[in-house]
């Protein structure tokens, strides 16, 4: 196999992505008509495609394109969980996007191009291919974010999602370019390499800056702030997309870099990734209780989460990372099936949006509510859920690396935060039923049952999840 | 089956029960009573399969029994099950209080009856699992996992401040459960492994201990309760359902007695040492304290959950003095305290049922209407009581004398405990059932029906039975205390020698 | 060469220093918001041509030009995000964009 | 055969408890009674073999009972002499109150509920004087509170009866709980509580200090003290009397029966059978003693001014429990068993016939009621005088032998302790203030004018019935007589009849062991060799007492009535019983309600909820509306917060961070 | 001082300055020029430093196209320019504080900066001599660094989609050509209608 083809190989799912988003972008732009459902429909075959092919290659690592770009089980399991998160967040979004009359072809391409900058940066083993991952996911999200482009709220979403996405890319760039200069390298290897001997503080301010960037992405406090807004404006599909495939990668590439370029830097790296994961998870579980729309509640809900998922990372051991990616695994289905279950209720022609708006659903909608009752308890982390043991598998590294007091504010604070999931479960179930829900289709419904079932009996049969992250993880160090 | 021993057919059968109440579609009023009585034979069922289980298990053995293991999660953490004498008597106590649970409901429920059948068979599954559970980290999925349908009994069927009494319940056991998590992970890190059998031959650095101790204390404190984390049990009790109560006074509040026993004692011998006398100014305080509070309560149910955390200060006060009687009179103080506050709180049901007031001034002179009713009532207040020949009286009397051979001034005043608890609740007899029938609204009370009957008449018999003959239940956990006691001795002198030798 | 690594360096942290400071003490006009980020694009292209200078490495110009292709990309998504604010609400002040807050 | 006697009542209990109502009031009464007869039959019969034919003590074995570690507490049924003499006063005063109840709750229609509790009570009673243990007699101690307990909440619907059955039951909690204690000790002391390893550990911890309670305190001596609070609550002693008086509520019969012949005399029986160890406990004896003293003469000085009949008799009841203490007290132990039995029989005479007199009044209690009834109900007056003057010590009747036994026991321990001499002092006094307020009742009950006014009859729970009463006073029933006759037998008899065996010369032989003296104790003959002064001095106060009494109430009525306005202060601290329910009202039960409702509102509510769950969810409510302000909305906030923690985390770095 | 640093330090002040103006200014179109300026110096520093292909792209791209896309759209939509830019000064003393802060750490922090610290020692020119700085890195652009350039194109490809899904409207008033339609047509559908005058169709 000559290099060539050895690297396309291992490029495979990037190039299905990259090549579906282009045919389909030739297909709708000749074709044209709107409510076209084929280019959607195309669009999450392309997903399933490109999520198939990470069987093919089940371990090994592979560094191709001189060094850019890495392809180990570590990527192939967070670039899974991308694309579960794009490929349900495009089934999701069918039949919303057709009501709110956005259901324009160029939707699910952009939504490919940004998961194929997701691939990218998952994969990305020095700066530059990190930069354009991100990039490349970031401009479809702005776009994505404001797609509902005759909706006030929708613009707002996208023009304060840029503005602030681009001062952290601008963040990050400068972080990199410090990086570059104080290192002389842009790759992680060799970043590693060199900070080997130890780090100026020079380094320590590029790792900030990085980092800052990447916190962005992950929704961290204090790069938090954009999250609310923009998850409350954006369509719910597009809240959906935002809250599971790039949280996804941008978790996977922090990680990376963090493990892979920064080895030497560990007591750096722990005070930022303490620092802001406190914040997170004080600020997502706080914060959260004061509100009364459910997308901007998912907001901070993911905000916490985030928060949570940093402390297995703060560990730097591979159990840390171990934790972090089954950490993701089981919040991406948390967060699809409670997106799914948001977007299977409307009352009359309305999406509900508000807790309120779920008075009494237990009485109207015995299973959904059921459903949405189980999702909120594992978002809160309560055995035998598999929200649980989401947080079971991150705090028990941090323990082990001694982050006792991390770990104990941590739980608290997840008390804090189950507040307010408690008091979905109470709209659901101990309030007066408010307005009947309409009827919902197929696909929604079966995304929840799926999501609901893998949450409730994740603790049967965990060993598949917990294989593959195991590997993905010892493919890292 | 598959390699699943007869544990694992206890906490999968009630299971199955709620799997099939799943299939059941509607509300209409033949699928509520098929649910009803599908939950009420899974029930029996599961009772009948404990009986067996009880059968197979041998007393004389002080370790675990009926072991069944598998992997789970990752190669460490184990599906592990197993009894010994100390758990035993918790899964019988509920699998045997469990249809009582189901007969309780059977008219005062009426609305989600589905709803309401499947979140009591999955919390009969997960207290199982509490009680079998052989892995930490198991352990800590089926203890924390019965909050969830807790919660939703309480909140959906409870009464006016449920919403309130839920979110208490929840977020406060939430909040001592969790550092007990900590802890767990702090012991995997030492052991290596979450298994308690390994666990227990483990051997923790003395100012390690304290920590674990205390966060595990945190949890089983709270659940308890002992006082001052006790003010989320009266709300809970209040507003929950009957059998919610009973299920809360009967079992859920036994886990941290059984804990105690399980984890912190076996486990943390030094810092349960160390820590003894803070156990006892708690328990003290909580005998005491909440049996005054008791006093001046004016709900029913309220008055019965102060006495609970009374009750369970001897249960604590025993289990900390460290001796046989001691730990097994802890033991028969919370199997007893399950059937005899149940029952109480049956009794609570059976009058609220009719007048839909929990107000002691509501009530006055029941016993003109329904003399079987005060009948029963007198024996579980007796029991209640403390009073030789019911069941109520060995626990006390063991967990006592225990405490006495520990410190003489913690039995004393936990004996006062003996006039309070006759103080309170005697006085609620004499306003409840006592005096003339002058109220309006209990002119035409009905005395038990035949249902009412069946739910307590056998509590009332095992009361008493277990008030002359207790061997059964302080026989069945004889060995294991004993072999826990006898570790705990062993574990202090090696402290002591290791200490000295560093001298 | 008389001038170091170091004059450029802190050429280009003033610029970013500025660039950060349009964004945050801009209230009126979100277009220069835009520029601003323009700056700390353009902070950033220079620090990383003065680095593979003083390395001896191409590997940073590379990375300007690409930074450069992006920050156009970047520009254009930006314009029309606004583009298609302003239509919407009509106006394009700062302190009018805070319908969703808290 | 013994667990025929313990069990038949038993038996009687659940079949009149269980099936009373199905099987109708007459058959249950039928049963119950029939039982207790057998019982009491079989009672005389062990107390013939085992007290006068030396049959050999055995201890069956019935069942364990509760067995931990190194404790075994087995269900077992001791008899030997002492329990045997307890056995016939239990079971021969509950079946005659059985066959007493059958007329004089013939009315009730609650009878077979009445039965059955009298049964239980017996039974209760009987594992008490059988136990092998302390942990047994402390069930039967307890069980006879319970039986207690419901009979005096008998008549449910009054309030008074309900309070007081709630005290009585209370207030012998107070005093189990030092008797708990006292077990508690004892166990850590031997490592049982079964009596023969007590027994023989006795001596080996004589003088043997003890740390407990913060105290270093004579081992023996605490305990003594311990399970003497016990005793003191069951007999009604000094400080934990208040219940006995207000036990009155209760159905006469269960007056007689438990609180005055049986259960109240428990306390009595516990120490005499603890004998072994309290010998070896001198300073707990003199508490005894002294405590015993001060209730002969305290419930004596209140009985003197007590209006109701059967009060009156209870404040007796108190007083010569006090009796039984002194005797115990100054080592007496046989002494206090014999004034137990006899008082058993003159007591429940006593009660009996107050009962008749009431059922006679139709349930009128009030003695300035009465007056002139010797002539409506002849033989009740006859009976009543009879216990009267086996209660005041009339030579040769039952009292003559025990109590002025005590009284001389009393002076003979005054030689070698105060407490002796104390002890003599209020008794003797004690022994007039009983001549007279005894006379007074016979004289207000039975001579005199009958007073019209109030009629008490319309407080009851009887009043529903629809009976036609004539209301005038009448002779009680057939089924009432006997049992008064044959109490009265016993009141004129027992003493001569026993004396010789319990206290005399067959000491020895009829005891056997069952009661300890120790080595130094010989208060049996020491009172044989008191002065005459101090013989005769009972006899001289019982008969200054009869023309006391005489004299106030028959030869210049009136006079009462003008003590009492010249005392006003001593009359009303009299009448008022020391104003003890007030001070314990005062100093307890008010307190504990207090406390508990401030425990309730500020402990629970205010500080535990307030600083705890609810404080702690106010503040992160606090908190939330501030982290919400934060999120503004505003773009240039969003940034800013970007660059201030970016800043923040440089500048810490460049300060103070690891590097 | 030499030419390198005179024209070092104009450059650089011009830039600073005019990029102050930007954030300062209160038109934005002045604004956009003076950013304009700012990017002319850059390139005029890049000249400096020898990356001459970059200097002449920042003119050409970001001159010639960005900044007039710019202007573009600041004259497009109709601003009141006249309002802006109060309330500037009110929130300056804190900005420019935290603002002065990160600026002098960064200084501080820059200057530690030495060739040793970085693993790759100052080697020399980044471009061979014999080369062109165009030619040095067209040869690796599309060689070694070919994953990035397509990558890049992707970016391209995806701002042009978002930039016209926003933008580009089809208003249902406005008749288009449709060329098929006019080609399908034959004479025979076109038939000539003779209209009265002053009377409508």
């Amino acid at each position: 196999m000559n290099s060539l083809s050895f690297a396309l190989a291992h490029t495979l799912p990037e190039l299905i992505l990259a090549g579906g988003a282009l045919v389909l972008l030739m297909m709708g732009a000749y074709k044209g008509t709107k409510g076209d459902w084929i280019i959607s429909e195309l669009a999450i075959a392309i997903l399933g495609v490109a999520f198939l092919t990470l069987f093919t290659q089940l371990d090994g690592k592979a560094l191709i394109w001189d060094g850019a770009f890495v392809d180990d089980a570590y990527g192939r399991f967070m670039k899974g969980l991308s694309l579960v998160g794009a490929l349900v967040s495009l089934l999701l979004s069918r039949e919303y996007m057709a009501r709110e009359k956005i259901d324009q072809f160029e939707f699910p391409v952009l939504i490919l191009l940004s998961t194929t900058g997701m691939l990218m940066l998952i994969s990305a083993q020095n700066l530059i291919g990190l930069y354009l991952g991100l990039e490349l996911m970031s401009l479809a999200l702005y776009v994505v974010a404001a797609f509902h482009r005759d909706n006030v709220r929708a613009s707002e979403a996208g023009l304060k999602y840029f503005v602030l996405g681009s001062l952290s890319s601008g963040m990050l760039l400068y972080g990199a370019s410090l990086l570059y200069g104080f290192a002389g390298t842009v790759s992680f290897t060799g970043i590693a390499e060199a900070l080997k001997g130890g780090a100026s503080i020079g380094v320590i301010f590029a790792l900030v800056f990085v980092l800052a960037g990447l916190a962005f992405k992950m929704s961290l406090v204090p790069f938090h702030m954009w999250t609310p807004d923009v998850y409350e404006g954006a369509p719910t599909p597009v809240t959906a997309f935002f809250a599971s495939a790039p949280k996804m990668a941008a978790v996977a590439i922090t990680v990376r870099i963090i493990i892979t370029a920064f080895p030497g830097l560990m007591m750096q790296w722990q005070q930022i990734v303490v620092f802001i994961a406190l914040l997170s998870m004080a600020i997502g579980s706080f914060a959260a209780i004061g509100q009364t729309n459910l997308k901007r509640l998912m907001a901070y809900s993911s905000i916490g989460h985030m928060g949570f998922a940093m402390v297995g990372l703060v560990a730097g051991t591979q159990a840390g990372v171990y934790g972090v990616l089954i950490y993701m695994a089981i919040y991406l289905t948390m967060t699809l099936g409670t997106f799914a279950a948001l977007l299977s209720m409307r009352i009359g022609d309305r999406y509900v949006e508000n807790i309120a708006d779920l008075a009494g659903l237990s009485r109207s909608r015995g299973t959904m509510a059921f459903f949405v009752a189980m999702m909120m308890f594992s978002l809160a982390g309560i055995p035998p859920l598999a929200g649980f043991f989401a947080k079971l598998y991150v705090f028990q590294p941090a323990i082990q690396a001694g982050f006792y007091w991390l770990a104990v504010i941590g739980v608290l604070l997840s008390v804090v935060s189950t507040f307010y999931y408690l008091r979905i479960v109470k709209v659901i179930y101990f309030d007066q039923p408010a307005e009947a829900f309409s009827p919902v289709n197929r696909e929604v419904t079966g995304v929840l049952w799926v999501a609901t079932v893998l949450v409730l009996l994740f603790w049967v049969w965990p060993a598949p999840v917990l294989d593959a992250a195991s590997v993905a993880a010892r493919s890292l160090f | 089956m598959f390699g699943f021993g007869i544990l694992s057919g206890l906490i999968a059968l009630p299971l199955v029960g709620a799997a099939f109440l799943l299939v059941l579609r509607g509300d209409s009023a033949p699928v509520q009573n098929n649910a009803r009585w599908a939950t009420l034979i899974t029930t029996l069922a599961t009772f009948i399969l404990s009986l067996v289980a009880w059968n197979r298990f041998d007393i004389a053995n002080p370790g675990f029994q009926l072991l069944e293991q598998k992997t789970w999660l990752g190669e460490t953490i184990l599906y592990k099950l197993g009894v010994d004498g100390i758990s035993m008597p918790f899964i019988l106590l509920t699998t045997f209080l469990m249809p009582f649970c189901i007969l309780a409901s059977w008219h005062s429920i009426e609305t989600r009856v589905r709803e309401y059948m499947i979140a009591f068979l999955v919390l009969e599954a997960l207290m199982i699992g509490v009680f079998a559970a052989l892995d930490v980290v198991l352990f800590y999925v089926f203890f924390e996992g019965g909050l969830i349908p807790m919660f939703l009994i309480i909140g959906i069927w409870g009464g006016k401040r449920r919403i309130y009494a839920s979110f208490k319940f929840f977020l406060y056991t939430l909040v001592g459960s969790l550092l007990m998590l900590l802890a767990i992970f702090v012991m995997y890190g030492v052991a290596g492994t979450t298994d308690i059998i390994v666990l227990l031959k483990t051997h923790f650095d003395p100012s390690l201990q304290k920590w674990l101790w205390l966060a595990f204390f945190a949890s089983f404190a709270v659940k308890m309760p002992m006082w001052p984390v006790h003010t989320w049990l009266p709300d809970a009790h209040v507003e929950a359902p009957t059998a919610g109560s009973v299920i809360l006074a009967g079992i859920l509040l036994k886990m941290g007695g059984y804990g105690f026993l399980r984890f912190s004692v076996p486990m943390f011998p030094d810092a349960s040492q160390y820590f003894a006398p803070l156990v006892f100014t708690l328990s003290v305080i909580a005998i005491i304290y909440t049996s005054l509070v008791a006093l001046v309560q004016e709900d029913i149910k309220k008055l019965i959950a102060y006495s609970s955390v009374a009750h369970m200060g001897f249960v604590t006060m025993g289990i900390f003095a460290l001796n046989q009687q001691g730990v097994q009179g802890a033991v028969f103080q919370m199997v007893s305290h399950g059937l005899v506050s149940g029952a109480l709180f049956l009794c609570v049901g059976v009058v609220y049922d009719r007048m839909h007031t929990r107000e002691i001034a509501a009530y006055g002179g029941l016993v003109n209407r329904m003399p079987l009713y005060a009948v029963a009532m007198l024996i579980f207040t007796m029991a209640n009581v403390g009073l030789p020949g019911t069941s109520g009286f060995v626990g006390e009397f063991l967990t006592l004398l225990g405490a006495y051979k520990a410190n003489t001034w913690v039995a004393f005043f936990a004996t006062t405990g003996v006039i309070l608890s006759a103080a309170y609740a005697l006085y609620l007899y004499r306003r409840v059932i006592f005096g003339v029938l002058d109220k309006p609204s209990l002119a035409d009370i009905q005395d038990l029906d035949r249902r009412e009957l069946v739910l307590l008449v056998p509590l009332v018999v095992l009361t008493i039975y277990y008030g002359v003959q207790p061997g059964p239940i302080l026989d069945a956990c004889a060995a294991s205390v004993a072999l826990l006691v006898k570790n705990f001795d062993a574990a202090i002198a090696a402290t002591k020698t290791a200490a000295l030798a560093l001298n | 060469m008389d001038i170091g690594l170091n004059q450029y360096l802190i050429v280009a942290a003033m610029l970013f220093t500025l660039g950060v400071l349009g964004i945050i003490l801009n209230r009126k006009n979100i277009i220069v918001i835009l520029m601003s980020i323009e700056l700390i694009l353009l902070s950033v292209n220079i620090n990383l041509v003065a680095f593979s200078t003083f390395l001896g490495d191409l590997t940073g110009q590379i990375f300007s030009l690409l930074i450069l292709t992006v920050a156009a990309a970047e520009a254009a998504i930006g314009l029309a995000v606004l583009v298609t604010y302003f239509r919407n609400r009509g106006s394009i002040a700062v302190e009018d964009i805070n319908v969703m807050k808290g | 055969m013994y667990q025929a006697i313990v069990f038949l009542p038993l038996l009687g209990f659940l079949i009149a408890g269980l099936f009373g109502r199905q099987l109708g009031a007459r058959p249950s009464e039928l049963v119950t009674t029939g039982l207790l007869f057998i019982s009491a039959l079989l009672a005389w019969s062990t107390f013939i073999s085992v007290g006068y034919n030396h049959a050999p003590m055995n201890v069956p074995v019935v069942a364990n009972w509760i067995s931990s570690g190194t404790l075994k507490i087995d269900w077992a049924l001791r008899v030997d002499t002492l329990t045997s003499v307890m056995l016939i006063v239990v079971t021969s005063v509950s079946a005659l109150v059985h066959l007493y109840s059958i007329g004089y709750m013939h009315e009730d229609p609650a009878r077979p509920r009445f039965f059955a509790y009298l049964s239980l009570f017996t039974f209760a009673m009987l594992m008490l004087v059988t136990a092998d243990n302390l942990v047994q007699m402390f069930f039967g101690w307890e069980g006879v509170g319970l039986a207690s307990y419901l009979l005096i909440g008998f008549w449910f619907q009054k309030p008074s009866a309900n309070a007081a059955a709630m005290k009585a039951f209370v207030v012998n909690r107070v005093g189990d709980f030092g008797f708990a204690l006292g077990i508690f000790m004892i166990f850590a002391l031997t490592g049982s509580v079964a009596f023969d390893q007590i027994f023989a550990a006795a001596p080996g911890l004589a003088n043997k200090p003890i740390h407990a309670f913060g105290l270093d305190m004579d081992a023996l001596t605490l305990t003594c003290l311990l399970l003497f609070m016990g005793a003191m609550g069951k007999s009604a002693q000094f400080l934990l009397h208040t219940w006995l008086p207000d036990a009155m509520e209760g159905p006469t019969p269960v007056s007689a029966l438990i609180h005055a012949a049986t259960m109240v005399t428990a306390g009595v029986f516990m120490v005499a059978r603890l004998s072994p160890i309290f010998e070896y406990a001198p300073a707990a004896l003199t508490v005894v003693t002294i405590v015993g003293a001060i209730t002969a003469f305290f419930a004596a000085t209140v009985g003197l001014v007590q209006n109701d009949i059967k009060r009156v008799i209870a404040y007796s009841t108190c007083s010569q429990l006090g009796y039984m203490f002194v005797a115990l007290g100054v080592g007496g132990y046989s002494l206090a068993i014999f004034h137990l039995f006899t008082h058993a029989f003159f007591k429940a005479l006593l009660f009996l016939g107050a009962g008749s007199v009431i059922h006679a009044m139709h349930h009128e209690q009030d003695m300035r009621n009465m007056g002139g009834l010797r002539k409506d109900i002849p033989f009740t007056f006859w009976m009543m005088t009879i216990g009267t003057l086996a209660l005041t010590g009339f030579p040769f009747t039952a009292g003559y032998y025990s109590k002025d036994a005590i009284i001389e026991a009393a002076y003979a321990a005054g030689s070698h302790s105060a407490a002796g001499t104390f002890g003599f002092f209020m008794t003797l006094i004690a022994a007039g203030l009983t001549s007279f307020y005894s006379w007074r009742l016979v004289f207000m009950t039975f001579f005199g004018e009958r007073a019209k006014a109030h009629h008490g009859h319309d407080a009851h729970a009887h009043d529903d019935h629809g009976h036609d009463h004539d209301h005038q006073p009448h002779e009680s029933p057939l089924v009432m007589l006997i049992p008064l006759a044959v109490l009265s037998v016993g009141a004129l008899f027992a003493g001569i009849a026993f004396s010789g065996h319990f206290i005399g010369h067959e000491y020895d032989a009829f005891w056997r062991g069952a009661i300890f003296t120790g080595k130094d104790n010989h208060i049996l003959h020491a009172m044989h060799e008191v002065p005459l002064a101090a013989q005769f001095g009972a006899t001289v106060m019982m008969v200054l007492g009869f023309f006391g009494a005489l004299y106030v109430y028959l030869l210049a009525p009136g006079t009462a009535q003008r003590i009492a306005a010249a005392n006003p202060m001593l009359y009303k601290f009299l009448l008022n019983k020391w104003y003890f329910d007030e001070l314990y009202d005062f100093i307890f039960v008010r307190p504990s309600m207090w406390i508990g409702r401030l425990f309730w509102k500020s402990g629970d509510g205010r500080i535990i909820d307030g600083m705890g769950p609810d404080g702690i969810s106010a503040r992160v409510l606090d908190v939330t509306n501030r982290v919400v302000k934060l999120q503004t909305g505003y773009v240039y906030h969003y940034a800013f917060a970007m660059l201030i923690g970016v800043a923040a985390i440089i500048t810490w770095y460049l300060v103070g961070g690891v590097h | 001082m030499s030419a390198a640093q005179v024209f070092f330090y104009l450059f650089s002040t011009v830039m600073i300055g005019s990029a102050f103006m930007v954030i300062a200014a209160r038109n934005p179109v002045h604004s956009v020029l003076f950013l304009i300026l700012a990017f002319v110096n850059a390139a005029g520093l890049f000249l400096i430093l020898g990356a001459e292909f970059l200097a002449m792209l920042l003119v050409i791209v970001y001159v010639g196209a960005v900044a007039v896309l710019f202007l573009f759209v600041v004259m497009m939509l109709d601003v009141d320019f006249a309002e802006l830019k109060q309330g500037f000064l009110q929130y300056l003393p804190v900005g420019s504080l935290i603002g002065a802060v990160v600026l002098i750490e960064l200084v501080l922090v820059l200057s530690s900066w030495s060739a040793s610290s970085a693993s790759v020692g100052a080697a020399g020119a980044p471009t061979p001599s014999d080369v062109s700085n165009t030619l040095a890195i067209g040869r690796v652009l599309y060689t070694k660094y070919v994953y990035f350039f397509q990558a890049a194109g992707l970016v391209l490809l995806t701002a042009m989609i978002g930039a016209i899904v926003l933008t580009l409207r089809h208003k249902p008033d406005v008749k288009r050509q449709v060329i098929a339609d006019q080609n399908e047509r034959d004479k025979s559908d076109v038939k000539l209608q003779k209209v009265p005058s002053r009377a409508g169709v």
